[in-house]
């Protein structure tokens, strides 16, 4: 059954006022044109949940879409703080969950597993458990000791990008896999956008790199260049110049709005966007091929 | 041969590690540390990522701990949940590289706020894996300037533990990991007492300890045994220029 | 660092008379080769824990080895049920301790992440629960209702046979996964098997495929047709005529004898086992190739 | 046209599916069904099987749950934790077929032992999958022959939930799953009432009601509404005969 819809209409239907949201991707294939698209059809007072915020939530909470945030790290990767995310919370602008990343991830498996909570071992850092009451104590039903707990997390709606899927969802998915298979699961809807829209004969000649299947998927959108200023691994590189470029335009807020305005309200879709950015930085980004070396399933 | 502050603490975090080494690495310094290891006396060091990388060949520097080049011609890539529970937590990573605004006199770090949690002064990027790397790993690592305001007495807030308020108050807790190894600063050598309690063991050339005592937040002991660092050696520099050409970590102040 | 030694001397060095052993493999590339090495070499008293114990484990048990079994379905796939194990326990001549197919693995994963225990959803049937005092329960500490908890299980050692391998065990396992990853990190030491040792280039192509990486790999063993009766997917086929003949000769004590004598005893490893099944056996097993799509990771 | 009792079941098991249930299936008769309904009134239907393989597509009928030719041409291949953990507890399967060799009066299951636990008379296979199946499956389905050894008024042991004592008594345990909907015999159908009581809802054409009574071990009620079932038309036996030409599962008792 397809589910293929535009981007737009995808974030129209699933994306609501006041969700919680969680655009996955651990530095690796950020659904960027999916966070632009929303920052486009004006959400507000959504809860954006990302062990990582990285641009894509700094350019969210700088277009006034979030009323809080929930992570585990919240940096400029490789380069330095997100600065509006960092500016909104010292300016008590903007509420904030925090975690660490294996705690973050956990609460996500919790909710992918269908279980209130999921355990994990002390680390003997209090400081974090003090100040977010959602971090709980248990015995250990087997022996001496106590496992600190933290309880599902099933955001209202997960936005996963993949380098190819087919029309009903089953999805391809390489390089760092970070946590979109437990966000995927964990969420009540998945907005899935994909490099490549396949056809089903190429997911089942290799079933075993399916990610996600597409019974888990609510909607699939063929958005080529979606992660961009981020990367797909084997499609286009990481457009480190943008993130350095973003740490300065970042410290005003009205060189913010410009930006905003000119790549974001600006372009209509990601298409424009990736035409917008020129043949030197699309040549940039270009990777050469490296083919991974085929298995055989054989005819059984 | 000349050198600078960021490659005197590489050169010295290098020989910190150990072949056969596991090490869970992030970017930048620690990066080049484990590299400039791997092609001396570690070959069979094996770096992994938080990211779920493991055993990493990348053809360039990698620019942040997601690098896709750190992706292309790994041994194994899993998802951030394996490499957390599976992995770290499980207990196959020996060495984890700290980093972290301050360092406290037992090694506590705090990453998360300077000032108060609720209304920070600074609000600083948080744990991300930090909490689990300090509690689970075998030893641990920093790499810092040596500066009065990044070694407090005690930190504002504790993202990961060291030895907490000393050795017991953590072997009481009963994590895995062995806590704190050493600092590696562009004075010396900071490592644990037997109560946990950082020390000055060692100090670069030329350098006085009153100078490292000078910039530390506590009143920095002298280790019985004070030793002076060797020297980097000029292979050890030649290789560090060629994984970084650009100067890219090695020509700034480093931390 | 090649860990490559004959499958003789890994089961020599890792297996012990006591020992817990898992030998994985959901009716996919279950390592019989490594279980008719462990009869060879007469361990005895080892506590055999398998969802399913399937022919390897009713042989082991026939031959002696074992003094317990822990299980979540003790049948012959798809014929009926396994003789001698379900003999030896109506007649008391072995230990058991039984599970459901989800708190066995539940079991390896809590044990593969380090953690005292697990929880799972209550699914209402008492009985399990009430004669295996290895299942308890936890109150939900955010809400309503409890869990159901099982224990850590980490095993002795593992066997895990893989399609290809390097010779550090970083292995790539393709087809049914069942619970391979989560044996291999819960036990303490772990057997691989393969039917192909390659480079590690193989490996660095696809490292999204590393099912199970060195570093959690004790010994890495090379031993073609290793999973024979059962199957390896792309290689050979399922010899279903054995797992029907077994259902026959398990009948009777002697007839067991005399297959263990002439195939176990019998042969001094896999290759000659494998050269005695005959032509007309090996050419029915084969199976006509079916690739995959390469991926593309890109030279980034 | 003649059929056989399996045949006679598995078209029933058939037409108790809708189209896009998501059907966690074994081998076998279900199997059958399954795909006998897929090729009629239920195209999006999808398989799934405890062995991790998801949109099978077999190019021979399939022998065991884990058989090779589920794999080849499956749309997805994930773990038997992910099967069980992030799809059955999860809540995406809407339909299991339960096994079991004895089935009471609320449709609770024994496939452990007959007799004492400790002690078995009888050693059965036990669980597998269906203790959570019966648990978190929307709706859960039986094919056996109708005898009066596998219908007892109570099961010797409970493997997997029904209704328990009845229906309040399972929704009070607040399990997601839905429990029984039908039981499909060679004689007919036995649903549960508003009590979850396993009643006999159809009997096959020329079948006496109490035929099926005599064969339950349990006061069998009848519903008000008792139908006849729909005889399996030519097109169905012969979609069935296609899937198991050699009779491997039809030519026999079924179960």
């Amino acid at each position: 059954m397809s589910k293929l819809v535009s981007l737009q209409a995808a974030v129209a239907e699933h994306v609501h006022d006041g969700d919680c949201v969680y655009a996955a991707g651990f530095t690796h294939l950020i659904p960027f044109a999916a966070g632009h698209e929303i920052i486009r059809q004006g959400r507000r007072d959504l809860v954006l949940a990302r062990a990582t915020p990285d641009l894509i939530y700094d350019q969210m909470v700088a277009a006034g879409c979030a009323r809080k945030l929930i992570f585990s790290y919240t940096g400029n990767p490789g380069v330095g703080s997100l600065r509006v995310v960092r500016q909104h919370i010292e300016q008590g602008k903007l509420e904030w969950e925090e975690y660490s990343h294996f705690s973050m991830i956990v609460r996500l498996a919790a909710g992918a597993a269908g279980l209130p909570f999921l355990p994990m071992n002390p680390t003997g850092a209090g400081d974090l458990e003090r100040v977010n009451p959602n971090f709980r104590r248990l015995p250990n039903p087997y022996g001496d000791g106590e496992v600190v707990t933290v309880p599902a997390l099933q955001p209202d709606v997960a936005i996963i990008h993949a380098q190819r899927a087919d029309a009903a969802g089953n999805c391809h998915l390489w390089g760092i896999i970070g946590e979109q298979k437990e966000a995927a699961f964990a969420a009540h809807r998945v907005i899935l956008t994909a490099e490549e829209i396949v056809s089903a004969e190429v997911i089942r000649s290799d079933p075993n790199r399916t990610l996600i299947s597409g019974l888990a998927v609510t909607a699939v959108c063929h958005v080529p260049y979606c992660a961009h200023p981020s990367y797909t691994q084997g499609y286009y590189d990481r457009d480190n110049p943008f993130y350095l470029e973003w740490d300065r335009l970042s410290s005003e807020a009205d060189t913010v709005k410009a930006w905003l305005d000119e790549w974001v309200y600006g372009v209509p879709d990601r298409d424009h966007y990736w035409q917008k950015l020129g043949p030197e930085t699309r040549a940039r980004l270009q990777v050469e091929p490296r083919w991974s070396e085929p298995v055989n399933y054989g005819k059984h | 041969m000349d050198y600078t502050a960021s490659e005197l603490m590489t050169v010295n975090a290098a020989r910190q590690l150990r072949d056969h080494d596991v090490v869970f690495v992030g970017v930048g310094i620690p990066n080049l540390a484990c590299n400039l290891a791997h092609r001396t006396h570690a070959p069979e060091l094996v770096m992994i990522y938080e990211s779920g990388v493991i055993g990493a060949q990348p053809e360039r520097l990698p620019l942040s701990i997601g690098d896709p080049s750190l992706v292309s011609g790994a041994l194994a890539v899993c998802s951030m949940f394996e490499i957390f529970a599976y992995y770290l937590q499980r207990g196959y990573v020996s060495v984890g590289f700290m980093g972290g605004a301050q360092i406290d006199q037992f090694g506590n770090v705090n990453a998360t706020v300077i000032g108060e949690y609720a209304h920070p002064k600074v609000r600083l990027p948080g744990s991300g894996g930090s909490m689990e790397i300090a509690a689970f790993a075998d030893r641990c690592y920093f790499i810092t300037p040596h500066q009065k305001r990044r070694f407090p007495a005690r930190c504002d807030f504790r993202t990961s533990a060291g030895f907490l308020d000393g050795r017991a108050t953590r072997t009481a807790l009963g994590m895995r990991g062995g806590g704190p190894a050493a600092v590696v600063t562009d004075l010396g050598l900071m490592q644990p007492d037997e109560n946990g309690e950082l020390t000055l063991t060692a100090v670069h050339p030329g350098i006085d300890p009153a100078q490292a005592q000078a910039n530390t937040g506590w009143p920095l002991k002298l280790a019985p045994a004070l030793v002076t660092t060797e020297p980097p050696a000029p292979s050890e520099l030649r290789i560090l220029r060629e994984l970084d050409p650009a100067g890219v970590y090695l020509n700034n102040a480093g931390g």
